[in-house]
């Protein structure tokens, strides 16, 4: 198969598994309880007001049209309107989605980078010390949910060592201009310390794992040993061959760990306060608001979809037996 | 190391039953070996029988019921009591032991654990061996069912349905499973694709065999390692996605669990003070979750005998 | 050129015991000559290679005896020199799977100039240029060095890999089944080509098979080895018309050869010599049909019989009555009859 | 006259080589076909041992197995005691896999490793239900022992990790046997075997033959094996026979170029044996794209225009023995039936 053939195929798969994420986000919501007439009634709402409210989200419709209007909707980037705000659902997200992509973009790559080295690491290293002590570690970081490795950092670098802020983004009151300088500024850098140190020890026991595994297989395979009898030094086989190969099927991982830091991100900005799309889920979801919930759920859904084929075409990339065939 | 060696030397056998026999002693054998083979192993697999016990008799090893109102000599609410002699583990913010709530709440761990790992690995499994077995359309099918099933960002999607169909333990067990079968699903796909290749499933077919026969009496013993290796995972991510519903508020509010003595310490700002009421929960669920990870790394270096030296 | 000397390797096992898979070898090699080195799965061929190439598995180990080679004991090299002046520049290998050698994300004609580069100080350019005409030697089109791995039929990677073998002339070359997982049409070609720039360059070769007529077919001299011992060595013409040992003369006898029209081929009873706790005696005597009660008592040392033809066996003098008994199906069938140990144990 | 115990006419059997599900649902791309077999046929005597040969990806392993319909053949016809077997109907009548059995390749990976020697031999029994378990019992422990595993109480208990290569390859026949087939297909039966017993395994297929009138058919690269083991043999090249006859004379006087490529790179024990190098250029060709004429042309030493221009049929050369090529068409015009 060839290259171009590979990456239409792959587009292919893409627009069907996003039409399949969008139906199945248009089922779950339509089963979701209570209307949003239900956060109005205790105000003593009239049938016609009840019904107007209804008509204004397009619930009034029989559910296939209902189907083809959220898909046209959904498509053309209108994520509609938020029951709870009163205002359109891009416009409470727009700064929470930056401020959740900061934080757990960031846990990601740092988890992912040590992960990987680490990995690697304790796979050369096979039937050591440091192996098996790399990997209780490992296992015990992943044994510890988010929320439990955020409270004990709380406890210790907050309340005990009073060494970071609690929660928030920035310091109450700072005030900013541009867009970059939202973010790059010593403030929120300090207040990212906590939280994105949690996601890093929670998400970088799955790839270190994963990367020692593959590893170990890459080792045992013969190429290994001629670049050895070769006398290539041993760091170069480490990196250039090793590496180079157990990385491969890394790259898949990537989109796994992606889901599971998006995911990750509800328990992460609860914790520390963060008003990232996370904690706008958590509330939504109390508040019944379910055009923003469906909205975040979407926007954190189209991540994970598009990391996976951001990983595949980086694979394909990676692998010369799948780049030339 | 083969299985026989850990056999006693002249083990009788009636023809009639060895199948049924030696499967047993397979299943022994094996957890013998695993327990012999680390020290990881070991402690996963006492760590996890203590919880287990725990869990059995929890009514029984709760000194108090986890919902009582405890009240000091003076007749104040017992809130917020260091730990004592009366309260090994102090009480909450609202004079309840800790303790108590702690044994009780093993109970949902260990149950939410290991039933939705079971469900989920018994789904995963299932269509795992089928859609590999069959190929074609059905794979095709199957398979991008998984590839969706990945695309859902895992937490936020409980959470949604949990709140739909309601916050009680079943629910949030079964949906816990619904997601968590794409691992094993794929897992197994692929080891069974491997295994189909091999001459013995050919030898079988040329026999007569019939597909299920095929499929649940050759295919099936021989991926057995790897789903019990996947149940494993499952229930350690099962406990502790319960646990992270239960954190945020979403739990099952008529159950203690530790997620939901977690949810309350920390609503209550007992972090910055009743150390006694949040760190034991976290503990029980790391130690809990870390148990099974050890066993299934130790699963892990036996049923991939390729990964050892 | 190279001279084994009582060599030993042993594998350390998980349960602290060790598998004994060189029990004890004794073997030279002189310049410019094709050595076959022959045996049965577990005879200790592959081992005894990988020791002389320090690639042993991590709880491998040599702990007895001297690997010489010209005039430098390997064994007391340490890991640095080991890599840097013997490696490659002196003797560099062939695995069985080509495929398989070559690193599937790198193109061959990079993965040639890296083991060039390595020890030697030249440029990419010159590096490439000297890939290229290794590729025209052996047959392959030089435009092809910037293929990866993947893009070669099996046969190609073969050659291929053979020209990385050469890319530093090395003196010594240890091929370990270069041919076995090919067709005969190809292994054929690749046996002539490896022959042909062997005396080129003038290099050794230990080819190691379990195929008699490869050997028989390229090598000068074929070593016979046996539950981790060379049992019999000598010339080509020598061990294929007038093999001494008993377990070379079964071999022989049990090969099919496609000369022959009514061949009866006679197989050798009983299981390759426990490993781990290498028996009293000559390790073939359960399996001879010619053994005394010297042979499971006494292990046999090595003797002379004219111009280097070596053998291993307390009754190599009575070689015409072992050629022309050994030739006697019934002969190693009456060995068979009788209660083997295996199955006494597992009777209990 | 008896008809053959298995006829083979002009099978074929093409693999997809490559669909997905966007092929499926829009005929995206070509589908490509692999000829693996492309229109093979032969005859098998009753009681007859006929051997296959040819280098790897010839088609020879894919033949065999579309004989005992593991493949589902692309098209031709396949007789079984002068019964059409790929209609499932007669397969299903004649209870087909009773009557036809498979010895594999690779005894360490033919074995399902969960199952003990004792219930791996019996597992036929118990597919086709037959006899009582008393009777089945008695059935496996003297099949075990008719294979030379003596007693069998020793080795029934044992899973295969336990058991050599040699003897698993004697349980795997067993298992083979157990139904008292009348047509074993014997792929690569003792290529993985170590040499000193490989003649063990050889001499027992040939004593069950003979013992319990089987016929065989193996399957191997190997053509000293085969000239050992057959009556006739049968060379394949790229999913058709170019060359059939009586084993020793196919070897000792081979028709077909190819075949004498074959013979020519076979290695002989004989270190004074100088044998002409046959010189065959290039690699086999892609089975996707075949060459147009004859499909050995493009590698063979003595091909001429004529041959690419149309596939040749099989000629007479002589004693029971045809071939596939061109230069004996004006020795013979007279053509065999394709």
């Amino acid at each position: 198969m060839s290259l171009k053939k590979y990456v239409v195929r792959r587009i292919g798969q893409l627009i069907v598994t996003y039409w399949a994420f969008l139906t199945l986000l248009f089922v779950v919501f339509r089963l979701a309880p209570g209307d949003p007439t239900s956060m109005y009634l205790q105000e003593g709402l009239s049938a016609e007001e009840r019904e107007a409210i209804l008509a204004r989200h397009g619930l009034d419709q029989p559910l296939h049209v209902q189907y083809v209007e959220y898909m046209a909707q959904y498509l053309t980037g209108d994520l509609g309107q938020s029951f709870r705000h009163g205002v359109p659902v891009w416009d409470v997200l727009v700064v929470r989605f930056f401020n959740t992509i900061i934080l757990m973009g960031l846990a990601f790559a740092i988890a992912y980078l040590i992960g990987v080295s680490v990995g690697a690491f304790i796979g050369w290293v096979r039937g050591t010390r440091k192996e098996k002590t790399g990997i209780v570690v490992t296992l015990i970081a992943r044994s510890s949910p988010e929320f439990w490795i955020g409270i004990l950092l709380l406890m210790v670098f907050t309340f005990y060592l009073g060494w970071f802020p609690s929660g928030g983004i920035r310091p109450p009151g700072t005030e900013y201009e541009t867009f970059l300088g939202r973010y790059l500024n010593w403030g929120v850098a300090y207040h990212l310390v906590l939280p994105v140190l949690t996601g890093v020890i929670y998400y970088m026991a799955t790839p270190t794992l994963l990367m020692r595994s593959s590893m170990i297989n890459v080792l045992n395979s013969d190429f290994i040993q001629i670049k050895k009898a070769e006398g290539i030094p041993e760091y170069i086989i480490l990196y250039k061959h090793a590496a180079r190969n157990s990385i491969l099927p890394m790259t898949t991982v990537v989109a796994l760990v992606v889901g599971m830091s998006i995911g990750g991100s509800l328990v992460i900005e609860t914790v520390f306060s963060w008003p990232g799309m996370g904690r706008e889920m958590v509330e939504s979801v109390t508040y019944n608001d379910y055009p923003l919930a469906q909205a975040i759920f979407f926007l954190m859904g189209s991540l994970v979809i598009w990391m996976n084929f951001v990983a595949d075409l980086a694979y394909v990339y990676l692998d010369p037996r799948v780049r030339y065939d | 190391m083969s299985v026989k060696d850990h056999l006693p030397a002249n083990v009788e056998s009636k023809l009639t039953s060895s199948r049924a026999l030696s499967q047993i002693k397979d299943g022994v054998s094996t957890a013998y070996e695993l327990y012999r083979s680390d020290r990881l192993g070991q402690f996963g697999i006492v760590v996890l029988a203590a919880f287990v016990f725990i869990a059995v008799f929890a009514p029984i090893l709760a000194p108090y019921s986890p919902g009582a109102r405890h009240r000091r000599d003076d007749g104040s609410l017992a809130r917020l009591d260091a730990p004592s002699t009366d309260h090994l583990l102090g009480t909450t913010h609202h004079g309840q032991d800790v303790f108590s709530q702690l044994i009780v709440s093993a109970r949902v761990s260990v149950f939410v654990g290991f039933l939705a790992a079971f469900i989920a690995v018994f789904i995963g499994t299932n269509i795992g061996l089928i859609s590999a077995y069959y190929g074609g359309w059905i794979d095709d099918i199957l398979m991008r069912i998984v590839d969706i099933a990945y695309g859902l960002p895992f937490l936020p999607f409980v959470i949604v349905l949990v709140f739909i169909f309601g916050a009680n333990i079943v629910n949030i067990m079964l949906v816990i499973a619904a997601i968590l079968w794409r691992d094993s699903a794929r897992v197994v796909r692929s080891e069974v694709l491997s295994q189909k290749q091999r001459p013995y499933v050919e030898s079988a077919r040329a026999i007569g065999a019939s597909d299920f026969r095929i499929l649940y009496r050759h295919v099936f013993p021989n991926v057995l390692p790897l789903t019990v290796l996947y149940m494993a995972f499952a229930v350690a991510y099962a406990i502790m996605y319960e646990a992270s519903i239960a954190f945020l508020g979403f739990g099952d509010p008529n159950v203690y669990s530790w997620g939901r003595m977690m949810y309350q310490a920390y609503t209550h700002g007992a972090i910055r003070e009743a150390w006694w009421w949040v760190l034991p929960a976290g503990v029980c669920i790391m130690l809990l979750v870390s148990s099974v990870f050890f066993i299934g790394r130790t699963l892990e270096e036996i049923t991939n005998p390729e990964i050892r030296h | 050129m190279l001279e084994l000397t009582d060599v030993h390797v042993e594998y350390e096992m998980e349960d602290g015991g060790a598998v004994h898979a060189v029990n004890g070898v004794s073997i030279s090699l002189e310049k410019n000559k094709i050595l076959g080195l022959i045996g049965e799965s577990g005879s200790g061929k592959s081992t005894l290679a990988k020791a002389v190439i320090r690639l042993l598995a991590k709880n491998g180990d040599v702990p007895e005896g001297s690997i010489e080679y010209k005039g430098t004991d390997l064994t007391e090299l340490s890991d640095r020199e080991f890599r840097t002046e013997i490696r490659w520049d002196e003797i560099s290998m062939v695995p069985q799977n080509a495929m398989n050698g070559f690193d599937p994300v790198y193109t061959v004609g990079n993965q040639i100039v890296q083991a060039i580069r390595t020890h030697e100080d030249v440029s990419k350019g010159e590096a490439r240029e000297r890939a290229r005409e290794l590729f025209e030697q052996l047959g392959i089109d030089p435009g092809r060095i910037d293929d990866y791995p993947h893009q070669f039929s099996g046969g190609m990677a073969q050659r291929a890999m053979i020209a990385l073998a050469l890319a530093l002339d090395p003196s010594l070359i240890i091929a370990d089944e270069p041919t076995t997982a090919l067709d005969v049409v190809i292994q054929d070609r690749i046996l002539q080509t490896l022959r042909d720039l062997q005396q080129e360059i003038e290099s050794s070769v230990v080819l190691i098979t379990h195929d008699i007529s490869v050997v028989s077919d390229i090598c000068d001299e074929i070593a016979v080895m046996y539950g981790g011992r060379v049992v019999e060595h000598a010339d080509v013409e020598t061990i294929i018309k007038e093999p001494r040992h008993p377990y070379t003369l079964g071999l022989r006898n049990a090969f099919p050869d496609i000369e022959e029209d009514d061949q009866d081929l006679i197989s050798i009873p009983g299981t390759p010599p426990d490993l781990v706790e290498p028996p009293e005696g000559c390790g073939f005597a359960p399996r001879c049909p010619f053994a005394t009660d010297e042979c499971w008592d006494v292990t046999p040392e090595p003797e002379e019989y004219g111009d280097g033809h070596i053998v291993e066996c307390h009754r190599a003098d009575e070689q015409e009555l072992l050629t022309e008994e050994a030739k006697r199906k019934e002969t190693w069938m009456d060995l068979e009859t009788e209660p083997q140990q295996g199955v006494e144990e597992a009777d209990d | 006259m008896t008809s053959p115990k298995i006829e083979v006419d002009d099978l074929k059997k093409h693999f997809k080589s490559n669909e997905d599900l966007f092929t499926r649902l829009f005929g995206w791309g070509e589908i490509e076909y692999v000829k693996a077999v492309d229109g093979v046929s032969f005859e098998i005597e009753e009681g007859e041992s006929f051997g296959l040969a040819g280098e790897s990806g010839c088609g020879k392993t894919t033949c065999g197995k579309s004989l005992l319909h593991l493949h589902e053949p692309t098209s031709g016809t396949v007789s079984f005691d002068g019964q059409d077997i790929t209609d499932p109907a007669v397969r299903d009548e004649m209870d087909f896999r009773t009557e036809a059995q498979i010895i594999q390749q690779n005894p360490y990976e033919s074995i399902n490793p969960r199952y003990r020697v004792f219930d791996w031999v019996k597992e036929p029994l118990d597919v086709h239900g037959i006899g009582s378990e008393e009777e089945r019992e008695n059935t496996v422990i003297e099949t075990i022992e008719s294979v030379g595993l003596n007693p069998a109480e020793a080795y029934m208990h044992e899973y295969p990790s336990e058991l050599s290569g040699g003897e698993r390859q004697r349980v795997s026949i067993a298992r083979a046997i157990i139904l008292e087939p009348s047509f074993i297909l014997a792929d690569e039966p003792a290529s993985m075997l170590d040499v000193s017993v490989r003649a063990s395994i050889l001499d027992l297929l040939d004593r069950l033959q003979d013992e319990l009138g089987i016929s065989i058919l193996y399957i191997s690269h190997d053509l000293s094996l085969l000239k050992h083991m057959c009556d006739r043999i049968g060379i394949m090249y790229l999913g058709k026979l170019v060359e059939v006859g009586p084993a020793t004379q196919v070897i000792n006087d081979p028709q077909h170029p190819y075949t004498k490529a074959l013979v020519g790179s076979t290695p002989t024990i004989d270190p004074d044996d100088e044998r002409e190098a046959a010189e065959l250029k290039g690699d086999i060709p892609d089975p996707v794209n075949l060459p147009s004429g004859c499909r050995f042309a493009p590698r063979c030493p003595e091909a001429t225009d004529e041959c690419t221009v149309e596939e040749p049929p099989m000629y007479d050369t002589g004693d029971d023995q045809q071939a596939r090529c061109i230069l004996y068409d004006e020795e013979q015009k007279q053509t065999i039936s394709e």
